[in-house]
């Protein structure tokens, strides 16, 4: 009798498992159904044209274009130059991811002082800041290339293992570490499914979609704005704009991705 | 693949740029558009009375009017939805957000070949119905879809 | 929280060196935290004290949060003893404020004005409510927890530590320990512990 | 204040594909800002659609359309280099438009 009746309890805990369970992968995939949807309906484009714009437009002290500015293929070179940064630049010595390397083109072409170049980086819905626009205009002229991202050169190599470091360094009060939010494979933040940026996996589906315009805000956001929102809630201090470390986390992300065919700017929740 | 320009009121001569719309019938006098913006039906606070302001004063469900829509709403800033009907003689298309504290979204009239499909982004303030609603001949047809808003993300 | 110490130094320099050797290119934590302060800023009340770690956080750092047992056995004493446990003895507040804390997942970040509540976020990892589709699955699922478990004074008593500091009873969990950092007060999560248990709460109903 | 707008029309089986990006705020009027104020109402009230110069679409919106609106259109038929033109008007009385051809 007693065995009877707990049989009847397993079988009708397992159907509650079943059925919660089938309730999940619905969830699931309505949410990527939501996800398809707004990308497909996505205003996006629009700051690329902006981009495409300011991109040509004659501007600073020195009065000119970015048109000769070298993203690593060569002066001008846009096709492909996002799906191989960040890189190695032998004219500053350092590895530098796309928002940094336009700094370099603001101050070193235009004239622009650094400090002028960097004023406003992070816009608003209102006034979205030039580097958005810029950063959409140039990472989608890198659509449907493959991410090749070198660790060729030594300082290349030693941006990413200090990103990988930075990634699993737990610290601040809640102990947090990137990995806490963006390490275990198949869980969900709320309703998120946060991708793991460790594995290529995780790294190819999301870097590949950045910088990507948020419904949430109505702004295309770039990717030193997402790394500075994630220390944001990782409870850490700030990083400063295109620091080293940034540069390190991205690079990290970005060879994890290597492989995956650049596809964004992207649309985001 | 052709690019618009902001043009128009960011330059100095807008009344003259305006006047040349007009001239080149792309735009139709101010007066005469705002007129065609229904201010009744658009101020309707409840699914009944937003109807009623477009002339449907009873409407009947059909299969014939197909909407597609996430039923999970990652942000209620935008819920693309995508409308067509089958019902032969549809003249217009409205899409109603039942819970919205002004219920009518959008309405649209369709002639010259247009096929009765639209598909736009809708906020939507809370998890709610999303009614469709098929114009032909003076006759309504409606199909209705719920969706439900979440929260996101870790922040605040 | 104790930050970096000469007990820090002592205890794991072992696990640095051992990391440090296992692969020669991995910059060790100590090269990592340079590098954040050179270039992180304090913002708010995010200090750059932030970026120091305590004892604990290196050594689930270094060996990718599976410490040895030994260490675990000794560092969780050290996080039990930071619990400060009610001094009138009650661990159940009330359930309905304990609802808004677990919903809210505000606190301690930079944009974050210093002194005002925040919240535990316990939505952000945990299921609580079975009415709330939006949770976490970073954690175990908490639905029903006193149905199952009762709200007998031990069970509190456990849930209110746990609350308090979680890494008393799992070293390397991903959980804030919200009691020893400053993160929630008593009374927050005397409310967190009556939301968890109270038989009233819709996380056991 | 206007911003960009695009248009990208393609010719599919049957029917031409009209898709149509906008800048526009879309402000509700029920949202505060910053300093605590409502936020005034500002947003597009009316879109027509062009094809070879006759008018297929005209529809009316209200502040619940997504801030940066976009919409699809459908037209029976059309051919490559086919001129399609799409205006809009807002509350305020500000207006944009942009033309394509069918590609």
């Amino acid at each position: 009798m007693r065995r009877v009746s707990s049989r009847a309890l397993l079988a009708g805990a397992a159907l509650g498992v079943a059925a919660s369970l089938v309730h999940a992968d619905d969830t699931k995939q309505e949410i990527q159904k939501y996800q398809r949807m707004t990308a497909e309906s996505s205003p996006v484009e629009l700051w690329e044209m902006e981009g495409a714009d300011l991109w040509k437009q004659k501007r600073g002290p020195n009065n000119v274009s970015l048109e000769r500015c070298d993203l690593g293929m060569g002066p001008g070179v846009l096709k492909g130059a996002y799906a191989h940064l960040p890189r190695y630049f032998k004219d500053t010595g350092r590895v530098q991811d796309l928002e940094s390397r336009l700094v370099t083109c603001m101050t070193t072409l235009q004239g622009f002082s650094e400090q002028e170049a960097t004023k406003r980086v992070f816009g608003n819905a209102d006034k979205p800041s030039d580097m958005e626009y810029l950063a959409a205009y140039v990472a989608g002229r890198s659509r449907g290339v493959k991410m090749q991202v070198s660790t060729n050169d030594p300082k290349e190599k030693a941006a990413y293992e200090m990103g990988k470091a930075l990634f699993f360094y737990r610290a601040g009060p809640w102990d947090f570490s990137c990995a806490s939010c963006h390490g275990t494979e198949g869980k969900r933040i709320r309703m998120q499914e946060l991708p793991v940026l460790s594995s290529p996996k995780g790294a190819r589906g999301t870097y590949t979609t950045w910088p990507g315009y948020r419904v949430s805000v109505s702004q295309l956001k770039t990717m030193q704005w997402r790394l500075n929102d994630c220390f944001r809630q990782q409870r850490f201090p700030e990083p400063k704009y295109v620091s080293d470390a940034t540069i390190a986390l991205t690079m990290y992300m970005a060879v994890n991705a290597n492989g995956a065919t650049y596809r964004g700017p992207g649309t985001k929740r | 693949m052709e690019v618009g320009r902001r043009f128009v009121l960011r330059s100095a001569s807008a009344t003259g740029a305006f006047a040349a719309l007009l001239a080149a019938g792309l735009l139709r006098p101010a007066q005469a558009l705002a007129a065609t913006w229904n201010k009744v039906a658009f101020g309707a606070k409840n699914p009944a009375d937003a109807l009623k302001g477009i002339g449907a004063t009873s409407t009947a469900e059909s299969k014939e009017v197909q909407l597609d829509l996430p039923q999970i709403a990652e942000n209620g800033a935008v819920v693309p939805i995508e409308v067509s009907s089958k019902v032969p003689g549809t003249t217009s298309i409205a899409v109603i957000i039942e819970k919205n504290p002004f219920p009518l979204v959008a309405q649209f009239e369709f002639m010259e070949g247009a096929l009765p499909y639209v598909k736009l982004n809708a906020k939507v303030g809370e998890s709610s119905a999303v009614r469709a609603v098929a114009d032909a001949g003076g006759k309504f047809y409606s199909a209705s879809k719920e969706v439900k808003v979440t929260i996101g993300g870790c922040g605040g | 929280m104790t930050k970096t110490s000469i007990y820090l130094c002592l205890g794991a320099l072992a696990a640095a060196l051992a990391a440090a050797q296992s692969a020669q290119a991995d910059p060790s934590p100590m090269e990592v935290r340079a590098l954040l302060h050179k270039d992180f800023h304090a913002k708010g009340q995010a200090t750059m004290s932030r970026v120091d770690q305590d004892d604990l956080q290196f050594l689930c750092t270094v060996t990718h949060n599976k410490p040895s047992a030994k260490r675990v056995k000794e560092m969780e004493a050290d996080q039990h003893a930071t619990i400060a446990y009610p001094a009138d003895g009650k661990y159940m507040g009330d359930w309905t404020k304990g609802q808004k804390i677990a919903e809210s997942g505000a606190g301690m970040t930079w944009s974050d004005k210093p002194g005002t509540p925040g919240g535990g976020g316990c939505y952000n990892c945990h299921q609580l409510s079975p009415k709330e589709e939006s949770y976490g699955t970073v954690g175990p699922s908490l639905t029903a927890m006193g149905k199952k478990r009762g709200d007998g004074l031990e069970v509190q008593k456990y849930v209110y530590g746990k609350i308090y500091n979680s890494k008393a009873s799992n070293l390397c969990s991903q959980m804030p320990r919200f009691g020893t950092s400053g993160s929630l007060t008593e009374e927050q999560i005397k409310d967190l512990t009556a939301y968890l248990l109270d038989p009233a709460s819709p996380v056991n109903q | 204040m206007p911003g960009p707008m695009k248009i990208r029309a393609t010719a599919e089986a049957g029917y031409t594909e009209i898709r149509v990006l906008m800048s526009h705020p879309m402000e509700t009027g029920l949202r505060k800002g910053p300093d605590g104020k409502l936020v005034p109402a500002h947003f597009i009230q009316n879109i027509t659609v062009k094809v070879g110069g006759k008018t297929v679409v005209e529809g009316q919106i209200s502040q619940a359309i997504s801030r940066n609106p976009v919409f699809a259109f459908r037209v029976k038929g059309g051919n490559k280099g086919d001129k399609v033109e799409i205006s809009w008007v807002d509350n305020k009385g500000e207006h944009n438009q942009t033309e394509t051809a069918v590609a």
